[in-house]
C-alpha cells in the first residue's frame, strides 16, 4: 500500500472502536485512528511515515464481527465500521505471534544493548508472554561490525523491514533489502557484503534509529545503553510528501 | 472480419491442407514426450512420407490425450474427429509405426496388441469443454485452431457484442475461477470493467505450482490459442489493451508453444493492433516465473511481473482496483480463460446448464498417486469422487485398498473413503475440510501414513513461505518441527495441542492465502485420521 | 497453599545459572523476616538440608537445563513439588547459557577446555556432569506452573509472586517483571 | 541527470545476449527477472559481476537485485556441475518414492539436494512438481524428463551420462 492514500480524502467518517464512538478522516487507517485516540494496539512493522507492509500481523483486529481478521495498519476506516482491537482471541493470537518471534532467533535480552528500550521486549510484556512454549530454533546468525559507526546483529532481527523502507523511502539510498525467503530471509546491504564495504550506504543512521530491537545499533554501546530516537521520521516523511 | 469471413478463412485453410481421410495423431505433450513420443512421431512421419500408409493420411503432433500413464499415445481418426471416435494406441514405440500406418487402409483392422479401448470409462465418461481440442489440434498450428472453430468467439465478441454483452454472458454462465478460490468470474470482470477508463491489464496466471497438478500445463501445451482467445475476449470486455501470461519456468514446452502461438496470432492479425480489422488492440507478453510457489497468489504474481520479490501485499486494495503498476487488473487462471470462448459462442445459459447449482460447467482434474489411470480428465462439476477414482481412474493398483484422496494441493486436505460419494464442487469439498484448488487429485492407498502426508505438505509450505509475515514464516517452521517430532514418535500430548493452536493462529493471522491455508492438510488429516497422530504420542 | 503446620514448604535450587536469582531473593532484605513466618525453606542452597523431601508445596528453580544433573534435578523437583516456579531468564528462556546452542557441543567443549586454555589443556571426564547437546529452559523438560522472568527478577517481583502464592492466588508476573529486567 | 549505461563486463559474447534482453525491455527496472534469466541461461549461474552489471544497466540498487536473485529458487549463485539432475518432490512423486531417489543419489554420488559433486560432474536439485505426475517418480536430467525409474536404475543412468 502506498504511504498515503491515492487521492487524499478529507471527508469524515464515524466508526466505533472497542465500543468507543470516534470520527476519522476517510483516508486514515484503523491503526492511525487508534494511535490518535490512545487505543493501544501492538505493532512492530508499522511505523508512521513509512509505507505499510502488513507483515508482523500483531495489529490484526476484528472488523464488523466478520471471521476474517484485518491488519489495522492496512485497513482504511469506513463509515459505520465496528472494530474490536482486544478480544480474548486476539490477545491469544498476539501472544503466540510474539512467542514465534522469540523462538525464531536468539533474543537474549539480558545481554542486549537495547535491553529496556526494545519494542519486542516491551511487546512480550504487554502481551503477557512470560515464557515461550515452542522450541527455540537455535540457529546462529552473524554479527556484522564492519561499519565504523553501526553494527547489525542478525540474531536480534525480527525482519520488520523498517530499515529497508526508511533507507529506500526517506534516505533514498536503498542500501538495505531482504534476501532469501521463508526462515532463510535476512536483511542485507548491497550484494550481502559486509556493511562497512557498502558503496551505497550514506551512514545516515536512520536504519539504526527505526530498528525496534537491538539488531541495528550504534557501535560502542553496552547493555541497555542503546536508546533510539525516532522523532525525525514523521517530520521528514511529512515534509517529503508535501513537496 | 466477421464470422462469415472467419469461416471462409477456415475453409481456405482446409483446402490448403490437402485431401486426407485419416489423420494419425501423436501426443507430443510433456508427459508423452518423456516416454519417447518424439521418435514415434518421427517414424510415423517418415513412414507416411514414404508412402507406407495405405490411404491418404496425415501425421500430426497434438497435445494431451489424457491417459499419461499409458504414453506414448497415438490416435487414428478422421480429421478433427473426437478422440473417442478414433482408434487409440498406448505404449507405442517407433517400431510400431509400420503397423499403425498399414492399419489406416480402408477396411484394415486396427493393431490390436497396442489398442487402448476408446470406450473405456476413462474416455467415455469425460465431458470435454476446456480440453475440447486437446489431443486433436496441433498446438503449434494457428491454422489448425482456426479449422477447429477457433477464434470464432473472439470475432463474434468483437463484431457482434458490446463489452457489457460479453460480461453478461460470462456472468450468466456462472463460471467461477478455476485457480482455486472459486470467485465468480463475471463479477470479477464487471468490477474491473467499472473502473475508470485508462490503462488496464489482463493477466493469465499460469504459475501452476500445486504439487500434483498439471492441468494448466496440459492446456497450454495442447491448445495455447484457446487461452489467448479467452484473454483477448476478457481484455475487450474490461477495456484493457495489454496482457501478461505468467508461466512457470519449469514448463519449457508450454512456454515455447505459447510463444509460437502469440507470434502466429500476431502475424495473422488475431493479436496486436486492430485485431481482425476492428478498433480493438491487444498485445500479450510472457513473463517467466523462477521457482516460487507463492507467486500463484495474485499480489505476489504482480510483484514478480514488476520485477521484484514475489511477496504478497495486504488486500484490499484488490487488483481490480489497484493492480499491476497500480492500474486496474484482471487476473484469471489458465483454465478459466480456456472456458471463455465456448461460453461466448454457445451462450452463458448453455454453460449454466452443466454442473451443479453453485458450481457450473466442467472441471479438469489431474489424477496422480497410486491410481491405475494417471492422467488428465475433464468431468462435469458434481461428478462423484468415487466415479472419478474408481470408474474413470480405474481404482487402486496391485490389489491394495483405497485410503484417501488429496485435493487442493498444499492448501487442501484429504478425503477418506466414507465421503467418496460426495459430488465434487467448490462447496461440497469445503464442507469436507478441503478445497477444489486448481484440480490436482492425489490418490493414496492403505500404505500411506497420514502424519507423514501432513508433514510433507507442511515442509512444502515452510519452504515456499515468502518470509514476509511472521505467522507463515515462523509458524510453518514450528508446525513442521512438531510434525517431525510426532512422526518420529518423540512428541507429547502437549505438542499435539500446541500444533493445533498454531494451526489456528497461522490460519487466522497470515497475510496471504499460502499461510492462511497452510494448516489445512494438518487439520484435515487430524479430522479423519486423528488416531494415527495419537498412536504416535508418548 | 500450605500443608501440615500452616507454613508453606519451599524448596529451591540452581541449575545452570549464575545464582544471581538466589541473590535477588536475599535482596528482599527485611521482608525475609515476615516471609520466614509464612514459609519453611526445606531444601535450598540457603539452608543446610541436603535432601529434597518427598512432598514440597513450592519448588523454585533457577538456571537452565544444560547437563544430565540439571535434567535430573528438574525432574525430581517436578515429581515432588506441587507447584513449580521458573525463576529468572535462564530458567524461563535459556538466556546466556543457551547462547551456546547455535554451536555444536563438541565445538563448545573444545573451545572451553582446549583452545582457550594455556596450561595443560584437557577435557574433564570425571566429577562433572555430562552436558546436553541443547540447553533448554526448565519448561522444555518438565511442566512449569509459574514463570518469573528477569535477569535477575527484582526482589520486589519475587516478593510479589511469593506473597500471592502464599495467599493462594495466581500471580501475574508480567505486571512486575519481563525478559531481561 | 543522464544515467550512463555500463560497459559490458568483458568481451565474452554472452554478455551481448544479456544486454539484448535488457535492451528489448527498454532497460526498465521491471525487466530484472527477465535479465537474470538471461544471465543464468548464458552463464549457468549469477555471480557478483553479473548482478552488478544488471543492477547498473537497469539502474537498480544492488541489494534489490540480490534480494530478487535469492528469492527465486531457480536462480543459482554458484556454478553448477556439468550435469544437473532435478528430482521432483511433488506429491505424486513423493508418494511414489522421490525420497528414495534423493537418498540413493546422495549415497552413490555424495551430493545432497542443492549440492554439486566435488568433481563438478553433477549438481543435485529438487523441484516442486515438474508436472510429470503421470511418470512419477520423475527426475529432470539436463532438461529431459525421465520417469518411473527406481533409485538403483536412476543412479546407473546418471553414471552413464557422466561417463559420456
Amino acid at each position: 500500500m502506498p504511504i498515503r492514500a491515492q487521492q487524499p480524502d478529507v471527508s469524515v467518517v464515524t466508526l466505533t472502536i472497542d465500543g468507543q464512538d470516534l470520527s476519522a478522516r476517510a483516508d486514515e487507517t484503523i491503526i492511525e485512528v487508534c494511535r490518535e485516540n490512545k487505543i493501544p494496539i501492538p505493532s512492530l512493522c508499522w511505523m508512521d511515515g513509512l509505507s505499510v507492509v502488513g507483515a508482523c500481523r500483531l495489529c490484526v483486529v476484528e472488523v464488523d464481527g466478520g471471521p476474517r481478521l484485518q491488519a489495522a495498519c492496512a485497513t482504511r476506516v469506513r463509515e459505520g465500521m465496528s472494530v474490536q482491537t482486544n478480544t480474548d482471541k486476539l490477545q491469544r493470537y498476539r501472544r503466540t505471534l510474539v512467542e514465534l518471534l522469540f523462538a525464531e532467533r536468539n533474543h537474549v535480552c539480558a545481554v542486549c544493548v537495547s535491553n529496556g528500550h526494545c519494542e519486542l521486549q516491551w511487546l512480550a510484556q504487554t502481551c503477557g508472554v512470560d515464557h515461550v512454549r515452542m522450541p527455540y530454533r537455535n540457529t546462529g546468525y552473524n554479527v556484522d561490525s564492519s561499519h565504523e559507526m553501526f553494527r547489525i546483529d542478525h540474531n536480534r532481527c525480527v525482519l520488520c523491514t523498517r530499515c529497508v523502507r526508511v533507507c529506500d523511502e526517506i534516505e533514498g539510498a536503498h542500501t538495505w533489502d531482504v534476501m532469501g525467503r521463508g526462515s532463510g530471509c535476512q536483511v542485507v546491504t548491497d550484494l550481502a557484503k559486509p556493511w562497512g564495504e557498502s558503496d551505497s550506504c550514506t551512514s545516515c543512521g536512520k536504519c539504526v534509529q527505526v530498528c525496534p530491537t537491538g539488531a541495528l545499533v550504534k557501535q560502542g554501546t553496552s547493555v541497555g545503553e542503546m536508546v533510539k530516537d525516532q522523532q525525525f521520521l514523521s517530520i521528514l516523511a511529512r515534509r517529503r510528501s508535501s513537496r | 472480419m466477421n464470422l462469415d469471413d472467419l469461416e471462409d478463412l477456415a475453409a481456405k485453410y482446409r483446402a490448403d491442407a490437402g485431401d486426407h481421410d485419416t489423420e494419425v495423431r501423436v501426443c507430443l505433450a510433456a508427459s508423452c514426450q518423456s516416454s519417447g513420443a518424439q521418435p514415434v512421431f518421427d517414424a510415423l512421419s517418415a513412414g507416411c512420407d514414404d508412402g507406407a500408409a495405405a490411404a491418404p493420411c496425415k501425421v500430426k503432433g497434438v497435445g494431451c490425450m489424457g491417459l499419461c500413464s499409458a504414453g506414448p499415445l497415438v490416435a487414428v481418426a478422421a480429421p478433427e474427429a473426437a478422440l473417442e471416435a478414433g482408434v487409440i494406441y498406448r505404449d507405442v514405440s517407433a517400431a510400431d509405426a509400420p503397423d499403425i500406418l498399414a492399419s489406416t487402409a480402408p477396411g484394415a483392422a486396427p493393431v490390436e496388441r497396442l489398442r487402448c479401448p476408446s470406450d473405456m470409462p476413462f474416455f467415455a465418461r469425460q465431458h470435454k469443454i476446456v480440453l475440447q481440442n486437446a489431443g486433436i489440434v496441433d498446438p503449434n498450428s494457428f491454422r489448425g485452431y482456426v479449422m477447429a472453430g477457433g477464434y470464432a468467439a473472439m470475432v463474434q465478441a468483437l463484431t457482434e457484442m458490446t463489452a457489457q454483452d460479453v460480461i453478461n454472458e460470462v456472468t450468466a454462465s456462472g463460471l467461477r475461477g478455476r485457480g482455486g478460490g472459486g470467485y465468480p468470474t463475471g463479477l470479477k470482470w464487471s468490477t474491473v470493467a467499472k473502473m475508470p477508463a485508462g490503462q488496464k491489464y489482463v493477466i493469465c496466471n499460469a504459475d501452476e505450482g500445486d504439487p500434483g497438478a498439471f492441468m494448466d500445463r496440459a492446456i497450454l501445451e495442447s491448445d495455447p490459442h484457446r487461452v489467448l482467445e479467452g484473454m483477448a475476449i476478457a481484455a475487450y470486455a474490461i477495456g484493457a489493451n495489454k496482457g501478461y501470461i505468467y508461466v512457470r519456468a519449469e514448463y519449457p514446452l508450454a512456454v515455447e508453444r505459447l510463444k509460437t502461438a502469440i507470434r502466429k496470432a500476431k502475424r495473422s492479425g488475431f493479436l496486436g493492433n486492430h485485431i481482425c480489422e476492428t478498433q480493438f488492440n491487444f498485445d500479450v507478453e510472457i513473463r517467466l516465473g523462477a521457482g516460487a510457489f507463492v507467486c500463484g497468489e495474485e499480489t505476489a504474481l504482480m510483484a514478480s511481473i514488476e520485477g521484484g520479490r514475489g511477496q504478497p501485499r495486504p488486500r484490499p486494495p484488490y487488483p481490480a482496483e489497484y493492480g499491476l503498476w497500480g492500474s486496474p487488473t484482471l487476473i484469471n487462471n489458465v483454465e478459466t480463460y480456456a472456458n471463455i470462448a465456448p461460453i461466448v459462442s454457445q451462450g452463458g445459459d448453455w454453460f449454466a446448464g452443466i454442473g451443479t447449482d453453485k458450481s457450473k460447467g466442467t472441471k479438469v482434474f489431474a489424477l496422480a498417486g497410486t491410481i491405475v489411470n494417471t492422467g488428465l480428465i475433464e468431468v462435469d462439476m458434481g461428478t462423484r469422487l468415487r466415479d472419478i477414482i474408481f470408474a474413470i481412474g480405474g481404482g487402486i493398483p496391485d490389489g491394495r485398498a483405497f485410503k484417501a484422496v488429496q485435493t487442493g494441493g498444499p492448501s487442501g486436505g484429504c478425503v477418506p473413503e466414507a465421503h467418496l460419494d460426495m459430488p465434487v464442487d467448490y462447496d461440497s469439498l469445503k464442507t469436507l475440510g478441503t478445497m477444489m484448488g486448481s484440480g490436482g487429485m492425489i490418490v493414496m492407498d492403505e500404505t500411506a501414513n497420514m502424519v507423514d502426508v501432513a508433514r510433507f505438505f507442511m515442509e512444502f509450505c515452510m519452504d515456499e513461505s515468502c518470509g514476509k509475515c511472521v505467522p507463515c514464516r515462523a509458524g510453518t517452521q514450528q508446525m513442521h518441527g512438531l510434525l517431525e517430532r510426532i512422526a518420529k514418535a518423540e512428541a507429547s500430548r502437549a505438542d499435539l495441542e500446541l500444533l493445533e493452536e498454531l494451526c489456528d493462529v497461522v490460519q487466522a493471522t497470515s497475510l496471504c492465502g499460502l499461510g492462511q491455508t497452510a494448516p489445512n492438510p494438518v487439520l484435515s488429516t487430524l479430522r479423519y485420521f486423528r488416531h494415527e497422530y495419537e498412536e504416535k504420542l508418548g | 497453599m500450605s500443608s501440615g503446620n500452616n507454613k508453606v514448604t519451599v524448596a529451591t535450587t540452581w541449575l545452570d545459572g549464575c545464582s544471581g536469582c538466589h541473590m535477588s531473593f536475599l535482596d528482599m532484605d527485611e521482608r525475609l523476616v515476615d516471609l520466614a513466618a509464612q514459609i519453611d525453606i526445606v531444601y535450598s542452597p540457603f539452608v543446610d538440608a541436603k535432601t529434597l523431601p518427598e512432598q514440597v508445596d513450592l519448588g523454585i528453580l533457577e538456571g537452565s537445563v544444560s547437563s544430565d544433573e540439571d535434567l535430573h534435578k528438574a525432574r525430581e523437583f517436578r515429581a515432588r513439588c506441587k507447584v513449580l516456579l521458573s525463576l529468572g531468564d535462564c530458567a524461563v528462556n535459556g538466556n546466556v547459557p543457551a547462547m551456546r546452542n547455535p554451536f555444536k557441543l563438541d565445538a563448545v567443549i573444545e573451545r572451553a577446555y582446549r583452545e582457550n586454555v594455556d596450561l595443560n589443556p584437557q577435557i574433564p571426564t570425571e566429577g562433572v556432569p555430562r552436558l546436553l547437546a541443547t540447553v533448554r529452559p526448565v519448561h522444555g523438560v518438565v511442566d512449569v506452573d509459574i514463570f518469573v522472568p528477569g535477569c535477575p527478577p527484582q526482589a520486589d517481583a519475587i516478593h510479589y509472586v511469593l506473597t500471592e502464592l502464599i495467599a493462594g492466588r495466581t500471580p501475574d508476573p508480567s505486571q512486575v517483571t519481563r525478559f531481561g529486567a | 541527470m543522464q544515467r550512463i549505461r555500463p560497459d559490458l563486463p568483458s568481451t565474452d559474447k554472452r554478455w551481448k545476449l544479456v544486454n539484448a534482453t535488457m535492451r528489448r525491455n527498454g532497460y526498465a527496472g521491471h525487466a530484472l527477472i527477465e535479465a537474470l534469466h538471461a544471465v543464468q541461461d548464458a552463464f549457468g549461474f549469477l555471480d557478483e559481476d553479473a548482478m552488478t552489471f544488471v543492477a547498473d544497466s537497469l539502474d537498480l540498487p544492488l541489494s534489490k537485485v540480490y534480494g530478487v536473485a535469492t528469492f527465486y529458487h531457480l536462480f543459482m549463485l554458484k556454478p553448477q556441475g556439468r550435469h544437473a539432475c532435478v528430482v521432483c518432490t511433488g506429491t505424486a512423486c513423493y508418494i511414489k518414492g522421490a525420497g528414495a531417489l534423493i537418498e540413493g543419489i546422495e549415497e552413490r554420488f555424495g551430493a545432497a539436494p542443492g549440492e554439486t559433486t566435488e568433481d563438478k560432474s553433477l549438481s543435485v536439485l529438487t523441484a516442486r512438481c515438474v508436472g510429470a505426475c503421470g511418470l512419477a517418480p520423475a527426475v529432470v536430467l539436463d532438461g529431459n524428463v525421465i520417469g518411473k525409474l527406481g533409485a538403483e536404475a536412476l543412479c546407473d543412468r546418471l553414471e552413464q551420462e557422466i561417463a559420456e
